[in-house]
């Protein structure tokens, strides 16, 4: 298929293969080097898209990432649909399948554009003023009504529905100066650091490096074409080792001390699977940023400027230079600014019917201009687009004077394309993000850099300086600035000067039919922002979110400023009392899988798993996710529910033995002659007393008094304690130790180590646990008399230096060994071994929360929610009754704390023994269900097999002189009758431990 | 009964593409001691262990397979590749006798690899956030960090030669991670 | 993420590093029991919140574990000084630059 | 025809309809009327609210329509709504764990249901659901704990299966191939989402049409007291305007608006950020939050997902944060919903959330009479705006804490009663 808008003579865009590729259905043929948005135009297909609001046919505005119209759907097949992708940046690759958005049945024919019909009822906000429906409806009619509808005709391009197969990656990286933009700006900063030693990276959102330069035909710089000078510049580059390059990489976002994001598209060509990544992150840490992110050309605004084939003055010259493609064959040209001379003479030169040049100024010269009249090309001065015509695309304009509102006056051109330019509009989004000052540059009707945060350079048109000569001194100064080089001089020629004024809105005309638009994508139009103002809206910031402009997906690259001086004429100000509203990342959309990178599934985050972990999983174990921690839940056998291996695991051990992974507990080693004091401070316990050898169950509170922690806490040796934490609080205890340790008490002799996977910990409980470990344990006597409840030994198990604690917390004689970690699953198979022939059991974490239940030890973080003191959970006994302060004790003596009525922790025996609570469930003294207060909540509930019914634990308000009434919990539409008890329910008296 | 029984001491060996631009490779055993105290010490145990003591935080010295990491001011890690902790804590609790400090062995916490390559510190800067530079991160800089969701101490052995410890359960996040960075830097 | 010179490291390292710590010099008193509820409520709870100069503290804690304080500007986010636990406040008349 | 007095408020005023819509309309939309004036300051007023952001308009209108205060103004540094009000993320519910908490929250929510007719103006109140997701043991709990709390307090929350979780909001990912598993969800069916900028801009209007002055670009700068130390007036960057009554409702900017009557507030205001992508076709029909991943989405009527998560880590009034934070955001939301990976952020901002100890906001009266304060409504105030705003304006009006206020005091940090939902939730929201 030909193309038949391809210029035979021009653009860099290789002819060899032709790719082919899909555009609504249609296949046509491109070349490689092309974006969707040239191969389009290439065929003459200006209409790519329908507007968001009135489904008006939209074309082609761009040749960049400012695109607001043509947006396409691009489908690589198996997950691989991205919407709302710009046809200008979407290169070409063979197979491509694109599609428009917005339009239904097709983008020729749009039943939604019966929308444009009732434009007039559209106005900015129109919705905030109805679909309310009548009252008496209430929300029924914006709900089930007017929300759905909304909704579905709002939303740009289709969502993605199937996960994405794509893969991304991210990187820190670090430089001395990042140069954001590869025109000559950047360039020349780039070969002028770069040549100082500065370690630097270069990077342009494009494929291409080059920036303007690439649709440079006539200037030269040093004598050379600017082409050549481009190709010398890079291969300079390229040659050396300190400059990184990198192409179609965005810098998206500045942060804080020059934290630079950047992303880069990699392997995206959105076709199938490449072996490598879709998009790389970079998070760039420079010394130095050197923004020369050049300009963006603005439209001017007139009725019906939004017809396909209005477009962009200097996109027309880029499709040309670069592409070889012709925007039409008869194109018209409507300016306020030199710079569109150039085009229409380039197009000229290229062989395009140029109708003429529309200038807004009464009297335009200039070198620009001379030469465009000594080529024949007509300017039509003091004169203003009026209006247009034409379906899908662009037919005629019509052209009066500026300031005439009378179609009598107006002259009709045809045309098949019109390039419009209003000036430009530097690219200050990153410097704004760094929180540099903006000032208002009259001469060029737009805001410019001004004070700059520190390390932080503009260079070239992103600075306000336009022009290539201009463009490199400043790169130059900025190159050179930051790696303490010397500037050098370029000798630039045939760079005339381009100087523009800013009337981009006319009066319009009694003809005219169209709305003058500001915003594309969000369907802006002049009217709509002189309402906003009307009702009141007088900043900036309202214009902008009453009437959406600069809120679409381009957010306003191309309408920001043009939005703004509509408001400020309306507003009676000067554009700068008018103000801006605020740059945000992204500079363009960022995609989300390259934001998440690769933390996807068991790298999403760290899947903690203990060194006996694969032995449970080869027994078949559930898992129970507890913080970054997989725990063994339980342990079915074949056929066996979850109820039913809980309950032979609790069985068992109480019958036998039981053995329990319990490595993730934490543990923190305390070292020094101040230890015990230490600990005095920490937890509400005394440790002063505390023999070596033994061990103490201990209560951390926080310093409003409530319960964050307990363990037990061993001592070693006078100077050392081995101290246990709860899985979760692991971390988080020995921060809150380091804290108090460092900050309240430096005098301090003592050290804090975590040895949470020094160790492993085998917990062997039941009333045959020494039995089972005795031939294990070498250097201990693990007698009743030798090593009684709450004790610590050192000595050998299978031949490992272990610490052999005697705790419980199953009520049942136990044993907690403590190995290195990486004997763990050694000394497991061991234990495991010899308690084959006693009936040993593995049990998990379920069990393990039932059989403390039934002695109703506390879980913190189940039993406790942060509100809860010790006193709270009946452990006033643990509050050392002697120490004048620790940390917490003071709170406990606060009005709150002290009062009566608190909640309390209780046992719960419901009056039906089958039926267990639901953890959570609501307690209320009477009958009531709904509506009855709250005494408290369950906080532990389940079957108990030790007791062969259920328990339940629960904090409830005076709870402890509620022991013996009876309770109600409203579960499911029920009420449920239970008992208070205390919260003992199996062996109160503690027999079983001291055996 | 004093036979070990332990059937497997050794972390698992990284499943990690090996190749020119980046190898990973496990350290195998080692005796490591989290030292604490001040810089008396500190000379103590370096001269049992026979390493110079590092003076500055975030240096490490290294003589043969011992290495003596300073993490901050008042902690340092004792590492010996290849050594059993028994016998060296008993030499280092000997030289420490009598001054103020705290040795604890954390032999069994953390497992070590050693990252090497071209690739090597741009799949680091997968995750940590460090300047690994060569002005910044020299030969001989040794700290702890971050990696991702993981804490890491980090040592660079040579130009392109690095030392990992991580927290045991860790590990396979790390190894995941650099092996999926390694996929992301395919091409650079 | 910021970048926080950590004074114990003497070096600038990421922010990721580290652990906010909130107001510094926010006492504990010496004797708790001795402190009235309205003080004790001061000291737990009521911060200065300023924006502008801030002295807070931070802990390098996947660094070198220290807890330090710093002077930083809430509005700009720009570290002024940062100084050792226990050390006084600097004076902003002298840090400033 | 279409010039209808505003049914609720007493000024002249053009009602909005669909009929005034399509008048105005055929006659070019001329006509509409400013949604609220721009008078100067007076040098007295009855009351002054500080901040006009959605809780200090609401405060305003309630303080005129249910307490007949007329000669009152609303002052904001900046444009009105332009605070939290216009930069959250817009979810709305009510089954928080305390009482007190549910009871004030239940207040707004029963608000929110009729508040577009209430203010003649299309707040676009959703309610989509809001569902919380479950990935562990202890998020059951936690979650089975808020649902019969709330049903017991007669406030809708119910529980949901993994299996009944995707049902309700199909995009979700319930397989075993994530690191964190759904197991369970708890869902507020009336909870959802409301026009952000609606919200401020209804109260405006309908507190203007009740004559209460709304001045923006004034920022006070100091609180004068009287030799009694009772407020006078409030020094601004207008001028002074003497009043005997002040309500700070500044949010992330209260501790410096109370340090200028010499006030020290149990705040610390913290960067919060949030991000929307670009809009697409309907495609998540609820708001989703989940404690353990740490992120929560919605998408709003114009297509967008909107998506936030936690606080940066430290304290600042420079609305922004950090990248990071929007990394591990966004791989949050990835890992729940992998089918977004594709979609692109569109925009990311921040802002200042006033947090206290517990969570739970701070309403009523300070040490300096004359002074009311209403702030600590942190990473999720705006839920609260139209229940916030009417106990407050009762508290301002009469001096006394309106009943459901009342527990919310600032005294609370001295005995120790704190309404902790800290406990309960940790996610922003
Ligand atoms: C990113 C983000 C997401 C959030 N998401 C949710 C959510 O999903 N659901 C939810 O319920 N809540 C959410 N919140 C919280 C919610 O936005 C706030 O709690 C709520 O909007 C606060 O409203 P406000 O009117 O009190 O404060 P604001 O709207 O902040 O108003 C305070 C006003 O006080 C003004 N002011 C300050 N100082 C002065 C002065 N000296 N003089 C004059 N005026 C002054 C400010 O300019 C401002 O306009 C979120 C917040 C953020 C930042
Ligand atoms: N006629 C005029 O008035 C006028 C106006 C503007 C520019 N110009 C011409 O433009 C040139 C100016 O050179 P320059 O170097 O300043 O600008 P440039 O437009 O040549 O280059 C800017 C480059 O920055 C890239 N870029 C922009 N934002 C980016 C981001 N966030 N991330 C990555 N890349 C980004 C662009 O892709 C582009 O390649 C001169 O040749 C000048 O003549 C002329
Ligand atoms: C619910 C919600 C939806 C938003 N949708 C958009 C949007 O579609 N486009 C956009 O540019 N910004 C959107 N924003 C962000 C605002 O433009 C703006 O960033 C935010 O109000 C904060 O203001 P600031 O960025 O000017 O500081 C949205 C904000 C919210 C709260
Ligand atoms: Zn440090």
């Amino acid at each position: 298929m030909s193309e038949p808008f391809r210029i035979a003579t021009g653009g860099d865009v290789k002819a060899g293969a032709p790719l082919t590729f899909m555009f609504d259905g249609v296949s046509y043929a491109g070349r490689a080097g092309d974006t969707l948005a040239s191969a389009l135009l290439a065929h003459g297909v200006h209409l790519v898209g329908r507007s968001y609001k009135y489904h008006r046919p939209r074309g082609v505005l761009s040749a960049g990432a400012e695109e607001p119209n043509a947006l396409v759907g691009v489908d690589g097949g198996a997950g691989r649909f991205t919407p709302n992708l710009r046809a200008t940046q979407v290169e070409l690759h063979d197979g491509l399948v694109a599609t428009s958005q917005n339009r239904w049945p097709s983008l020729a024919f749009d039943l939604g554009a019966v929308n444009s019909l009732g434009a007039r009822f559209f106005s900015a906000g129109f919705y905030y003023k109805t679909f309310m429906g009548p009252r008496a409806a209430g929300l029924r009619a914006w709900k089930n009504v007017f929300e759905p509808i909304v909704r579905q005709a709002a939303g740009l391009g289709a969502a993605p529905t199937a996960p994405d197969p794509d893969r991304y990656a991210q990187f820190y990286t670090h430089c001395d100066a990042l140069i954001v933009g590869a025109g000559a700006a950047g360039l020349a900063a780039a070969l002028a650091a770069g040549r100082a030693g500065a370690d630097v990276i270069l990077c342009d959102e494009q494929a291409r490096f080059g920036g303007s330069l690439l649709q440079e035909r006539t200037a030269t710089i040093d004598d050379a074409p600017a082409s050549a000078w481009l190709e010398a510049a890079l291969a300079a580059l390229a040659a050396m080792p300190n400059v990184r390059m990198v192409a179609r990489t965005q810098a998206f976002g500045h942060h804080a001390q020059n934290l630079v994001g950047l992303c880069e598209r990699v392997g995206d060509r959105d076709s199938a699977a490449s072996e490598g990544v879709r998009e790389r992150l970079w998070q760039v840490r420079a010394r130095d940023v050197v923004l020369a992110t050049g300009a963006i050309e603005r439209p001017l605004v007139f009725p019906g400027n939004d017809r396909p084939g209005v477009m962009l003055a200097e996109a027309a010259r880029a499709y040309l230079a670069r592409w070889g493609v012709a925007v039409g064959r008869r194109v018209l040209v409507a300016t306020t600014h030199d710079s569109a001379y150039r085009v229409a003479l380039d197009l000229r030169a290229a062989g395009v019917g140029v109708a003429g040049v529309v200038d807004l100024r009464d009297a335009p010269t200039g070198e620009l201009v001379e030469a465009a009249r000594g080529a024949g090309i007509r300017v039509l001065a003091g004169r203003a687009i009026k209006s247009t015509s034409g379906r899908l695309r662009i037919r005629e304009a019509r052209i009066g004077p500026v300031a005439s509102t009378e179609a009598a006056q107006e002259e009709r051109i045809a045309c098949d394309a019109l390039l419009m330019c209003g000036g430009w509009t530097p690219s200050v989004h990153l410097h704004a993000q760094s929180r540099g000052k903006l000032v208002w540059a009259p001469a060029i009707g737009a805001f410019v850099p001004g004070q700059a945060a520190a390390h932080v350079r503009s260079a070239g048109a992103c600075n306000g300086a336009f022009g290539l000569a201009a463009a490199l001194r400043e790169g130059d100064a900025a190159g050179a600035a930051v790696a303490g080089g010397s500037a050098r001089a370029y000798a630039t020629a045939h760079d005339p000067p381009q100087t523009g004024a800013r009337d981009i809105a006319p009066a319009r005309s009694a003809a005219a039919k169209d709305k003058a638009f500001l915003d594309f994508q969000n369907d802006v139009a002049v009217e709509d922002v002189e309402l906003a103002v009307r009702e009141g809206m007088r900043s900036i910031e309202h214009v902008k979110r009453y009437t959406t402009t600069g809120m679409a997906t381009d957010q306003g690259k191309t309408s920001n400023l043009n939005a703004l001086e509509v408001a400020a004429r309306a507003l009676g100000k000067a554009v700068p009392e008018v103000g801006l509203t605020t740059y945000r990342s992204p500079y363009t959309p960022v995609t989300f899988g390259a934001l998440a990178g690769a933390s996807r599934g068991d790298l999403f985050d760290p899947v903690r798993r203990t060194p006996i972990d694969p032995w449970a999983q080869a027994q078949g174990a559930a898992f129970e996710d507890v913080g970054l921690w997989k725990r063994a839940h339980y342990f079915p056998r074949a056929g066996e529910s979850m109820a039913q291996a809980v309950a032979r695991e609790c069985r068992q051990t109480r019958a036998s033995v039981g053995l329990f992974d319990a490595s993730t507990l934490g543990k923190i080693e305390v070292v020094g002659p101040d230890a015990a004091a230490f600990l005095e401070k920490m937890y509400t316990n005394p440790f002063a007393g505390l023999a070596p050898g033994r061990c103490r169950y201990a209560l951390m509170l926080n310093e409003a008094g409530f319960v964050i922690d307990d363990g037990v806490v061993a001592r070693l040796a006078p100077d050392r304690f081995h101290v246990t934490t709860t899985t979760g609080g692991a971390a988080r205890v020995l921060h809150h130790m380091e804290d108090y340790l460092q900050t309240e008490f430096p005098q301090m002799k003592v050290w804090l180590t975590s040895t949470s996977e020094q160790w492993a910990v085998i917990a062997v409980q039941g009333p045959r646990a020494r039995d089972v470990i005795t031939p294990l344990v070498e250097e201990i006597d693990l007698s009743r008399e030798a090593t009684p409840h709450m004790s610590v030994r050192e000595g050998r198990v299978c031949g490992f230096a272990a610490r052999v604690m005697r705790v419980s917390f199953t009520g049942e004689l136990g044993f907690e060994i403590n190995v290195p970690s990486e004997h763990g699953r050694a000394v497991w198979e061991a234990v495991w071994a010899e308690g084959a022939s006693r009936e040993a059991v593995a049990y998990g974490t379920e069990a393990m929360h039932v059989m403390r239940a039934e002695k109703g030890y506390v879980i913190v973080g189940q039993d406790t929610d942060g509100t809860v003191t010790p006193d709270d959970l009946g452990l006033g006994w643990a509050i050392g009754k002697n120490k004048r302060d620790f940390v917490g004790k003071r709170s406990l003596a606060r009005p709150d704390i002290v009062a009566a009525g608190r909640k309390q922790f209780v046992g719960l025996l419901t009056e039906d023994p089958a039926f267990v609570a639901e953890e959570g469930a609501q307690i209320v003294d009477a009958r009531g269900g709904a509506g009855g207060a709250a005494l408290g909540h369950v906080t532990s509930a389940y079957f108990s097999p030790a007791l062969g019914r259920s328990i339940a634990l629960a904090l409830v308000a005076n709870g402890r002189n509620r022991i013996g009434e009876t309770l109600h919990i409203p579960i499911m539409g029920r009420t449920i009758a239970a008992r208070v008890v205390a919260p003992t329910f199996h062996d109160p008296q503690g027999a079983l431990l001291d055996v | 009964m004093s036979e070990a029984r332990a059937a497997n001491p050794t972390p698992p060996t990284p499943a990690f593409p090996d190749d020119a631009e980046a190898s990973l490779q496990s350290v195998g055993a080692a005796a490591r001691f989290v030292l604490r105290g001040e810089t008396p010490a500190a000379r103590l145990a370096g001269e049992a262990l026979g390493v110079a003591a590092p003076g500055r935080i975030n240096r490490a010295e290294a003589a043969g397979l011992r290495a003596m990491l300073r993490l901050g001011p008042d902690e340092w890690l004792l590492v010996a590749d290849g050594e059993a902790p028994a016998g060296l804590a008993g030499s280092l609790a000997q030289a420490l006798d009598g001054t103020p400090h705290s040795l604890v062995d954390v032999s069994a916490r953390q497992v070590g690899f050693v990252l090497d390559g071209r690739l090597a510190a741009r799949l680091i800067s997968a995750g940590c956030p460090l300047d690994l530079r060569d002005g910044a991160f020299p030969v001989g800089a040794a700290t702890r960090t971050i990696f991702l969701k993981a804490e890491i101490v980090l040592w660079r052995r040579a130009a392109q030669t690095w030392r990992l410890e991580v927290w045991r359960s860790f590990a396979p996040y790390l190894i995941g991670h650099l092996a999926e960075a390694r996929r992301g830097a395919a091409d650079l | 993420m910021l970048l926080i010179h950590c004074p114990y490291c003497d070096a600038a390292r990421p922010e990721l590093e580290f652990r906010y710590g909130g107001e510094a010099h926010v006492a504990r008193p010496a004797d708790p029991a001795t402190v009235s509820d309205e003080a004790w409520a001061q000291y737990l709870y009521f911060r200065a919140n300023p924006r502008g100069l801030h002295a807070e503290r931070w802990r390098h804690i996947h660094g070198c574990g220290r807890f330090f304080n710093a002077l930083r500007d809430t509005v700009s986010d720009r570290f002024v000084a940062v100084y050792e636990a226990g050390a006084p406040r600097p004076d902003a008349a002298e840090t400033k630059r | 025809m279409a010039h209808a007095a505003h049914r609720s408020g007493e000024g002249p005023s053009l009602k909005f309809s669909a009929l005034s819509v399509f008048f105005q309309g055929l006659r070019g939309n001329r006509d509409w009327p400013a949604q609220w004036r721009s008078p100067a300051p007076k040098s007295a007023y009855d009351a002054i609210i500080v901040g006009a952001g959605g809780h200090g308009l609401a405060t305003a209108y309630y303080m005129a329509k249910e307490h007949g205060m007329r000669n009152i103004a609303v002052l904001d540094k900046g444009w009105l709504g332009g605070g939290n009000t216009g930069r959250n993320t817009t979810i709305v519910r009510s089954n928080y764990l305390w009482e007190e908490s549910a009871r004030i929250y239940e207040h707004a929510m029963r608000l929110w249901q009729d508040l577009s007719h209430e203010l003649n103006y299309n707040v676009m109140y959703s309610p989509r659901g809001v569902m919380m997701l479950a990935h562990n043991h202890h998020d059951v709990q936690v979650f089975k704990r808020h649902v019969h709390a709330n049903r017991l307090a007669g406030i809708d929350n119910e529980w949901l299966t993994a299996e009944e979780a995707k049902a309700f909001c199909p995009l979700l990912n319930i397989g075993r191939d994530i690191r964190y598993p759904v197991i369970g969800a708890a869902l507020q069916r009336r909870g959802g989402t409301a026009r952000h900028d609606a919200v401020a801009w209804g109260y405006a209007r309908g507190a203007d049409r009740y004559g209460v002055d709304i001045i923006e670009n004034c920022e006070v700068v100091g609180i004068r007291r009287d030799a009694g130390g009772a407020v006078a007036g409030v020094e601004t960057t207008r001028g002074f305007i003497a009043t005997r009554r002040i309500g700070v409702v500044a949010a992330g900017h209260t501790s410096v608006v109370m340090a200028m009557a010499g006030v020290r507030m149990p705040l610390e205001s913290y960067p919060l950020q949030a991000l929307v992508s670009e809009p697409v076709k309907p495609m998540l029909n609820c708001v989703v939050m989940s404690n353990t991943v740490h992120a929560y989405m919605s998408q709003s009527d114009k297509g967008e997902l909107v998506i936030g998560a936690g606080t940066d880590a430290y304290t600042s009034y420079s609305q922004t944060g950090g990248l990071h934070i929007t990394l591990q955001t966004l791989d949050a939301i990835c890992e729940l919903f992998p089918a977004v990976r594709r979609m692109r952020m569109l925009r990311n901002w921040g802002g200042i959330v006033d947090v206290t100890p517990d969570r739970s906001p701070i309403i009523g009266k300070t040490p300096t009479p004359g002074l009311f304060v209403n702030c600590g409504w942190g990473t999720g105030g705006f839920k609260a705006t139209p229940g916030s705003g009417h106990v407050f304006a009762h508290t301002v009006a009469t001096g006394e804490p309106h009943p459901i206020a009342a527990p919310f005091t600032l005294d609370r940090f001295r005995t120790g009663r704190l309404i902790d939902e800290a406990a309960a939730a940790a996610v922003a929201h």
